[in-house]
């Protein structure tokens, strides 16, 4: 991959990701947090489209930045979260520790690996997944469908019949202004 | 004839294409030095132009929109409309925006200030974006991507998030009360939309928005025609994600003030506003692309620019967007997301399944089209015809309001309840 | 010139970074974004051995994406509605609190 | 299990769109559950009770039309029968006629607002309301050939009216009454059946029946909980007892059926109309009364079916030439006490569509 458009729009991506990740974990306010979740997301969507994996892209667009984005942000507004500080436990230390450990011998691997290199342009994505998904991954993909089913009913189950009960007052600044009746 | 087609057509000054001239002076950049080197510049340039296409095409637009709408409405509602700036009022749009730049730009002091400053900056991107894919002749789309119906989904699928951050930052409890309102509809609309398009990209085999226009070419045929059922769902829960009036509970007037753009005032008002019609329009054009034919017209695109057929369907289909918002009352949030998953769920699913049985019984036979067209475009209208009926007539609320009339007493002292 | 390796580092930094979130939150959403993040990293990872990693079925990569953001959202509907569920039981999504195992 | 959410209070008002005027409800939500309510009423109050004890009875009439500024041939009618009532003055036949005409008149002028302003507060993007405008347009030029005034008539006077018709008001009148049952069918084709309307209305703002006794609501309200309690055939007064005219009832006391009952009585207000034109005497409209009057020490209560309910008005002489004690029986502001009744447990969207069902006019909620 080379061009000018394509190796800038490496970099540029690469440091959004990145830093929207960070602050994730440096926002002081947990919607902040969410907000940048979604850039996240976004931006690694269009890292996928770089790598011309277009339906993967759309694919992360809608289900991590629309769905799952907006699926946090209830459970956010579902769990009113009293104290903004002292977010974080003891182990942030150790954590970075863990997490650069991690990230480093994945590293050292990667540089250390000779690895059968091709460059596997596809023309039209969907074509390919659909033909692979229905074809020669067929039992997973169905196995894929009943998780979803399962993940549904086990949602609904776990929250109870008893109806969500949404409380938007009580998230966000406006906790604040929350005085208790009765 | 010939000749002078050749001459004529197909050159920089052909106007019923234009993308050609940009290509024009798009190939004259890549002619530049050796031939290879300033691609580059090519790229740039090709970008920014489709860009500032879109742009201009989008202010004209919500600038004549908002005219066109203002004047329709007032017809409806026996009034003139604005008819003092400029002949026939045509320049109240300019006026009113105008008077919005003006006007100050408030910021709530106890809200959070970048996040409430973001939220009508970014409300604009899906909308952009939208334009970016929709096909507005043979080779006008600024972006031709082979998964445009899925793109127009994932894109529409970020505005709740938005309308989540307005309503969120603003402080205001009517805001965050329409921001609430908005995510629960937008997650339950979402469906039917999906799954409606999927019955559009199971028949034709297309994803791309092209690719479903030159199926309708190739057989000559609407898509309406042959799937009624899910251009009246996609209708009806696109139009639905609008915040227009029939479905507009994010910013129910009536009830929550102006719902998540409360607080917002001046310009930044103004964008919610135009961001509204932009939606309004692009998803006209998704419905005029889906199941009008797009830029064609029955072989008329060969004579009348495809941009101006494409334009012109857009537009009209944007009067049923009128009529509804003015005709309609509101529905409650409870009856809102009943009617999403009671009937347009059930009517998609239906129609998907009609749909794949259809294809599978033409694509393994294979009859001809001549033959198959016709009949699944009988059937699925009787099919759908009888669906929407049969629910109306078994589950409408008309059925259970018994008296129609108040009674009628003059004799008061005979009739008082004991 | 952007090669794979230059994928597999964004991938491997913004999988640590997954993981010090996930480790070091008290509130279990954010807890489960940065779960989110580091699936979201192990996707980059497989779309970039897709693209640049010689093999026969080289849409496996894309394929084995679309299964984990299916199973991505199966886990974040599953977790997220538990975590709602410890609130109204608990009245904290406190992770440090909620050591009992049970409800 | 025990859930736990934490109410939070929202001021509906006293600005907010469809508060019709500066009506504030201090509502306790429960998501969007309302669990508690609180009305807050007085941002108007312009103590007219106490003004009208400081002028001649004849001063106090223009105060009486900015009460119900939406019905104020009304307002005006039932002060003029209070003070004539103490005073012993009758007005003659011609006046008495008049005076039901002008007050049917306003009394469709009125449904017509109160129906588009419901439908209005039911979601609709205005047009029902243009439209009812529109026919309520036609009766505000009515009054204004009459009397100069499209609003706040301060048409009545004791003892009868203050001029006379002029010749061209009995043709617009009855090309209008041959124009409105035709307009009146076209408004129920379009709002009755209207399944949005239903299901938006039906079952929303209940009130039982004795409920809306003990609260002694009047006028539409009662009428739609099925009590056919109306004042012109109750205790009739002017010449209504002249007239053949029916009084429509609802069933289930829902705000559906209150706009059903406003519906019918534009109906039935024509039907009086239809017959009160034809039979409008010569004489008289008015009967010579001194300028500022000096009614006998003593009492009076008079009442008339205002669009809204009874209006009462209840005057207390001193023998000199100002009221010692005025008091009004305000229509609104007794069937507004019920509207905590009717919100709680409702959602938001549907305690707008019960207060816009009330049909309020703050200008006499405050007086």
């Amino acid at each position: 991959m080379s061009g000018v458009g394509p190796v800038s729009a490496f970099y540029v991506l690469a440091v959004l990701s990145i830093g929207s990740a960070l602050m994730v974990m440096a926002a002081r306010s947990i919607i902040h947090a969410v907000l940048f979740l979604v850039l996240f997301f976004v931006s690694l969507a269009a890292m996928f489209v770089l790598l011309s994996a277009d339906f993967v892209a759309v694919a992360q667009l809608l289900v991590y930045a629309g769905a799952i984005g907006v699926l946090v942000v209830f459970a956010i507004l579902l769990t009113p979260s009293r104290e903004q500080r002292g977010m974080e436990t003891k182990f942030v230390g150790p954590g970075l520790l863990a997490g650069a450990v991690v990230a480093g011998t994945v590293i050292f691997i990667a540089f250390n690996t000779n690895w059968p290199t091709a460059s596997n342009d596809f023309p039209s994505t969907v074509d390919a997944i659909g033909q692979a998904l229905l074809n020669r991954w067929a039992l997973p993909f169905e196995i894929a469908s009943v998780l979803l089913i399962a993940a549904m009913i086990g949602a609904i189950v776990i929250v109870g019949g008893r109806g969500v009960d949404l409380d938007p007052g009580a998230a966000g600044p406006s906790a604040r202004l929350v005085r208790r009746e009765r | 004839m010939t000749a002078l087609s050749g001459f004529l057509l197909s050159q920089w000054y052909d106007l019923r294409d234009l993308g050609n001239p940009v290509r024009a002076l798009i190939d004259w950049i890549n002619g530049w030095g050796d031939g290879t080197t300033f691609h580059w510049v090519g790229y740039i340039v090709a970008g920014l132009i489709g860009a500032a296409a879109i742009g201009l095409f989008l202010g004209i637009a919500m600038l004549s929109l908002i005219w066109i709408e203002r004047k329709a409405v007032s017809r409806i509602q026996i009034r003139y409309g604005p008819n003092r700036t400029g002949p026939f009022g045509l320049l109240q749009p300019v006026a009113d925006a105008l008077k919005l730049m003006q006007k100050e730009a408030l910021t709530p002091l106890a809200g959070d200030k970048i996040v409430f400053w973001l939220a009508p900056v970014v409300i604009f991107i899906p909308t952009l974006l939208v334009f970016g894919v929709l096909p507005f002749g043979p080779k006008m789309t600024a972006a031709n991507i082979s998964v445009a119906v899925l793109y127009i989904v994932a894109i529409g699928s970020a505005t709740p998030l938005v309308i989540f951050m307005a309503g969120w930052s603003s402080n205001n409890k009517y805001s965050l009360l329409g921001a609430m309102r908005g995510i629960a509809m937008a997650i339950s609309y979402e469906i039917p939309m999906v799954l409606s398009l999927l019955g559009v990209v199971l028949f034709t085999g297309h994803m791309d928005l092209n690719g479903i226009v030159q199926w309708q070419q190739k057989y000559h045929v609407w898509l309406i025609v042959l799937q009624p059922l899910a251009a009246l769902t996609y209708f009806i829960s696109a139009s639905a994600e609008l915040n227009r009036t029939p479905t507009d509970i994010a910013e129910a007037e009536s009830e929550i003030v102006a719902g998540y753009h409360t607080e917002y005032s001046g310009m930044k008002f103004g964008l919610f506003y135009a961001v509204e019609l932009g939606n309004a329009l692009a998803v006209s054009g998704i419905w005029a692309t889906l199941f009008f034919g797009g830029w064609w017209l029955f072989g008329l695109d060969r004579w009348i620019p495809a941009w101006l057929i494409f334009l012109g369907k857009m537009y009209i289909l944007y009067g049923a967007l009128i009529i509804t918002r003015g005709t309609l009352p509101r529905l409650r949030i409870d009856q809102l997301l009943d009617f999403a998953w009671k009937f347009l769920l059930p009517l998609a699913l239906v129609n998907v399944l009609v749909v794949a049985l259809e294809v599978t019984i033409w694509q393994e036979n294979g009859i001809s089209a001549g033959i198959v067209l016709p009949v699944f475009a009988v059937v699925n209208i009787l099919l759908s015809v009888v669906l929407v009926v049969g629910y109306v007539q078994s589950f409408g609320f008309a059925r259970r309001q018994r008296p129609r009339r108040a009674r009628l007493i003059t004799d008061t002292l005979a009739a008082m309840p004991q | 010139m952007v090669s794979l390796e230059h994928f597999l580092v964004v991938g491997a930094v913004l999988f640590g970074i997954g993981l010090w979130i996930a480790l070091s939150k008290r509130n279990a959403v954010l807890i489960l974004m940065g779960i989110e993040i580091m699936l979201n990293a192990v996707n980059l990872t497989l779309v970039a051995f897709s693209r640049f990693v010689k093999s026969d079925t080289p849409i496996a990569g894309h394929v084995f994406v679309i299964f984990i953001i299916t199973v991505a959202a199966a886990e974040a509907s599953v977790a997220l509605a538990m975590v709602v569920s410890v609130y109204r039981n608990r009245g904290t999504i406190d992770v440090d609190q909620i050591d009992l195992l049970r409800f | 299990m025990t859930i736990q959410t934490e109410p939070f209070i929202v001021n509906i008002g006293p600005q907010h769109p469809s508060t019709h005027g500066v009506f504030r409800m201090r509502v306790v939500l429960d998501g969007e559950k309302i669990i508690d309510a609180d009305m807050v009423v007085g941002y108007l109050h312009r103590s007219l009770e106490k003004l009208a004890e400081e002028r001649t009875y004849t001063q106090n009439i223009p105060f009486t039309d900015r009460m119900d500024y939406l019905s104020a041939m009304s307002n005006n009618l039932g002060y003029c029968m209070a003070v004539e009532k103490l005073a012993g003055i009758r007005v003659p036949e011609r006046g008495q006629y008049l005076r039901v005409i002008m007050a049917e008149l306003q009394r469709i002028a009125n449904h017509s607002m109160a129906i588009g302003t419901f439908i209005n507060d039911c979601g609709a993007w205005q047009t029902p309301l243009m439209w009812m405008f529109a026919e309520r347009e036609k009766i505000l030029d009515l009054f204004e050939m009459t009397c100069g005034a499209r609003l706040t008539c301060n048409y009545m006077r004791i003892g009868g009216v203050a001029f006379d018709i002029p010749d061209e008001f009995l043709p617009a009148v009855n090309g209008l009454l041959d124009d409105l049952p035709r307009k009146i069918d076209e408004y129920e084709k379009m709002l009755m059946e209207n399944e949005i309307l239903i299901a938006r209305a039906r079952g929303v703002g209940t009130i039982p029946r004795d409920l809306a006794i003990s609260a002694s609501l009047t006028g539409p309200m009662i009428r739609g909980c099925g009590i056919p309690f109306d004042i012109r055939k109750a205790d009739p007064y002017a010449v209504y007892d002249r007239f053949d005219f029916a009084i429509p009832v609802g069933e289930n006391g829902d705000s559906y059926d209150r706009f059903l009952v406003r519906m019918a009585e534009l109906r039935e207000s024509v039907k009086i109309l239809k017959q009160a034109v034809p039979a409008l005497p010569g004489g008289p409209y008015k009967v010579d009364v001194p300028l500022s009057i000096r009614p006998p020490i003593g009492d009076a209560y008079a009442r008339v079916e205002s669009p809204k309910g009874e209006l009462g008005y209840y005057i207390v002489s001193d023998g000199g030439t100002a009221p010692y004690r005025f008091h009004v029986r305000a229509p609104s502001y007794i069937n507004l006490s019920v509207l905590r009744e009717m919100v709680i447990g409702a959602s938001v969207a549907d305690s707008i569509v019960s207060l816009g069902s009330i049909d309020i006019v703050i200008g006499e909620v405050d007086r």
